[in-house]
């Protein structure tokens, strides 16, 4: 069951690559960074590449007459294209920059769903979603009446598919939303068939990618879907920048969320013309500088070969499988067949947060909480939250075996 | 025991985790005459806090319910030890002394008022080296403002 | 009439620390860059502040309880401090990290605008405001019906003061939205006298600080205003950040416009509970890194002193204004008495777009075009733009004489 | 005159300064069969075109009004010059090898139909060392097309 990562995937070598990684810790101890699913580290070419944009090519985009802003301007839009590559967008031009994947959620939220759905159709999402994907359709509810249903997940964290279809059958549902990967129980949907389902119900389908963009190549032509959205510090680019990805003709008939310079074609006092996309949904300065980051991010992740990252993390998920079942008194939560590198476990001596604490001490970063997918927890009774778990590609083996030996001795800590 | 943790030994001493894992005073007060909640939203902190006053105002009972880590049930506990007997204005002042404790890991004029109170409370200092953990151990203390206060909730945000 | 620049303000050395001003340029000729009014450049301090948190202290922020999460909170937390000190507002938590200040502005229309505002109640922003400051307003009357009244301005660039008290005078007015200084006439709108009159008929006051903020020192409590805005980026910060502060009372009462992570207490599928501000609307994973850059960019701007950025401003003014006046055949648009380091102009034989290519090719950056004042060109009768020359504190006399020199040629090139 | 902009003098040559200045078929067609507005609003260029056919179709008269840079302007006049008596195949393979010239300085297979005309609208060549002046060449023949093909815009975004 130990599959290996390809010999070309060197995590030594790439250790390298992120400069906080070699940082002398407190207490002399390595850092053993276990949250990259909260944010991933940085590489080297992701700094320099913003470093070089600010210290050579910067100035304001799409405004300037002369070299630097052209410079900038190309180089934004170039990261919009390595962008669209990246996901196989059919065309740039459906890529629109945000700030994080709240924020393209958000935009679909009031753009599909406040601009296009009637107000009969309601929103499906599932009970594995963070918040990013549950607040924005409360609110919408909340303000247009949409109605919102959850489709249910099974004790072993996967879609109940029957739900699914059960919850689309009569055929009120405008849009299903639902993760691409779970920041909780790892859990990779079906997307294929989630999108076959429900537009056979004709509903459009948003995908969260947060998590999901990271670990696999991700093909929207492929997938099917009408939107898809991940965020740039997840992916070990900058914050402050995120992707919204949609069908042209869905993007053409959303109207903005914002109103500003650059998203405008003409404005009077009386009347403003709307840009064309992606424009229209891009007000005001962009995350210049972060898009430029986001491109070497994007370059980064795809001169490794997203799936010799992808190999090498189901090589770390099978022997964190295996290894954090030694461990004493562990739960772990969620068990589904097609899972990424993330472990929620529940430890029966010790609250999350002081387990946090100590493995803290050891140098191991591990995040505390409910992850912001706090009706995921209610559902499987864990209303304390959970400690997680969650790997990078500079994760190694070797960290998971520290992991697990801190957690058999934390535990024998406060028995 | 390895000593991987012994360092945390500090923080958790035994007497936190004794009063983490038994809580004292766990269990509500029927016939309460305050009570107040308090959350810490961050780690899912939630207490319920039940105070029941004396004729002459004092603090008759103090009692809790809910879930929370080792820090924030110890602290609830040795706090509803602590203020039994105590009025209003006696607790409110204790518990400002506690915050600074828990802050900053002293309270140079602590001992003169409270010497004997302080004390016991002082095993929760280690925390204030720990900043993410200070709301843990002064959340029962805005609880038990809120209470005083006659306000329903608190929030250690 | 021409003041001189205090001796501390050493502009020479100032320049040493902008890496992108002893970049080598194209054609050899040395970087006259003159469009620090669209976005600013970064002085090294920024940059090493941004690359030191990637490469020694990042983590996603308020979620860990780990150390170096712990490290990434305080960093972010303490830009959030520095910002309120930097306006002087009472309370860090009056300070909203935004995108931009567009974002900020559209905050304020959704919150504010939708969230608070009665349906017959008025907006009033005047002719010299940016796009930001109109369409997020023309959304709000579309939207919601709610009257959008423009304030005239003179034909030297002035607020109207007598028109605005008449636009006032009924009470209907809700909110007075304008800019503290125009990105196009340069003017610096009287904005204690603007709150007064304001608030004498009932209404709240948002300013667009964009400009200002870069070019004086901002005092939000004794200009007596509701909410001020500016952006990162024109403040020698990074981009994709950007500042809304709002006096607590208000953003109280303001529902949040992204709904996500972070922003909410508590999350059930039934409901979700706000978080106090300003989480309540910061949705999602906020621009840590450019939070810990603008820090550093306050505390750049801050050491070297507003009042002296200031002074070397106006001794540019004074320079500009009777340097400008020799050229043939050029008009300034805009002549009020209180303006900062903002030229835009026409030449009389040349179309401002040609003109900025002229002078990029003699490597003076300028802007060509309505500089997303649209409006503004209209009413001064030029649909076909302006070319714009703005200042930052490491422009220098000799700068503005080589663009009066290289604009006298141009129009010899073109006649 | 000074050489600071000298090597300028290939962007804008004399034809292209002259038809700036005086744009030729600078007027309204009231008797146009189509007409089409096209924008840039980045440079808030805006020009309105005026086509009328001959009886077989081909374009008898082209004309223009509206506002721009010297590049947009010599650019739709040059155009208008370029057209009349094409039919209006030939007028959008031709504005299709112009947009090559104005995009990267040479259209390898233009000579063949089309040598005259192309000869005519070279002097535009220069542009594409100017990427942010493409669009104010290429708008009236994207114009054009949308005259051609009866819509009412065309944006050169
Ligand atoms: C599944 C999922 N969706 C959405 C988000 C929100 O991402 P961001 O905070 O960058 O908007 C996250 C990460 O926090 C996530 O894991
Ligand atoms: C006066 C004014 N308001 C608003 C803005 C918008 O700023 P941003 O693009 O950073 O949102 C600008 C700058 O473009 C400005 O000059």
């Amino acid at each position: 069951m130990d599959t290996l990562a390809p010999a070309t995937f060197d995590v030594a070598r790439i250790r390298q690559d992120f400069p906080i990684l070699s940082q002398p810790q407190a207490r002399g101890r390595p850092l053993v960074f276990l949250d990259s699913g909260a944010s991933a580290q940085k590489p080297r070419v992701v700094i320099d590449a913003m470093v070089r944009c600010m210290e050579t090519a910067y100035a304001n985009v799409h405004r300037g007459a002369y070299r630097l802003s052209e410079l900038a301007t190309n180089s934004y839009e170039a990261a919009r294209e390595a962008t669209a590559r990246f996901i196989n967008a059919v065309d740039a031009r459906e890529i629109v920059f945000t700030r994080n994947s709240t924020e393209a959620m958000n935009l679909v939220a009031h753009g599909w769903g406040r601009g296009v759905m009637k107000p009969g159709q309601a929103v499906l999402i599932s009970e594995l979603e963070h918040h990013a994907n549950i607040v924005p359709w409360q609110m919408l509810r909340d303000d247009k009446g949409n109605e919102l249903r959850v489709c249910r997940i099974t004790d072993s964290g996967e879609l109940d598919l029957d739900d699914l279809e059960m919850k689309l059958a009569d055929g009120k549902v405008g849009l299903v939303a639902i993760a691409h990967m779970s920041n909780v129980l790892g859990t990779v949907t079906p997307v294929e068939r989630i999108v076959a389902m429900a537009h056979a119900h004709g509903a459009k389908v948003l995908l969260d990618g947060s998590q999901a963009a990271v670990h696999r190549r991700v093909d929207v032509q492929a997938i099917g879907c009408d939107f898809y959205c991940f965020t740039g510090h997840k992916l070990y680019g900058p914050t402050g920048i995120g992707v919204l990805w949609g069908k042209p003709e869905h993007l053409d008939r959303m109207p903005p969320m914002l109103g500003g310079g650059d998203m405008i074609s003409y404005v009077t006092f009386e009347k403003s013309e709307w840009a064309p996309v992606p424009a229209k949904f891009e007000a005001g300065t962009p995350a210049i500088v972060e898009a430029v980051g986001l491109h070497a991010a994007i370059d980064y992740v795809t001169a490794i070969g997203m799936p010799a990252i992808e190999a090498h993390e189901r090589s770390l998920v099978d022997h964190a499988t295996s290894t954090l079942a030694t461990v004493p008194g562990l739960t772990l939560l969620g068990a589904a067949q097609d899972r990424g590198g993330v472990f929620a476990f529940a430890l029966d001596a010790a609250h999350p947060h002081d387990l946090a604490t100590l493995l803290d001490r050891a140098g191991i970063a591990v995040r505390a909480g409910r992850h912001c997918a706090e009706p995921l927890h209610t559902r499987f009774g864990l209303e304390n939250g959970t400690t997680r778990a969650s790997f990078g590609l500079y994760t190694t083996r070797e960290e998971i075996d520290i992991l697990a030996q801190a957690l058999t001795e934390a535990r024998e800590f406060f028995r | 025991m390895s000593g991987l943790f012994d360092d945390l030994r500090d923080l958790y001493q035994e007497v936190i985790l004794d009063h983490g894992r038994k809580p004292r005073n766990f269990r509500r007060l029927d016939d309460a005459d305050a009570t107040a909640r308090g959350d810490n939203p961050m780690c899912g902190d939630r207490i319920e806090l039940f105070i029941r006053r004396a004729p002459d105002g004092s603090i008759a009972d103090a009692a809790f319910q809910g879930r929370g880590c080792a820090i924030s049930t110890a602290s609830a506990s040795l706090m509803t030890e602590t203020v039994k007997g105590k009025t209003a204005d006696e607790a409110k002042d204790l518990g400002a002394k506690f915050r600074e404790l828990a802050m900053t890991g002293v309270c140079p004029d602590c001992g003169a008022s409270f010497a004997d109170e302080m004390e016991r409370l002082a095993p929760l200092s280690g925390v204030h080296e720990f900043p993410s953990r200070v709301k843990c151990a002064t959340l029962a203390w805005h609880t038990l403002n809120a209470a005083l206060d006659g306000a329903k909730e608190a929030s250690s945000e």
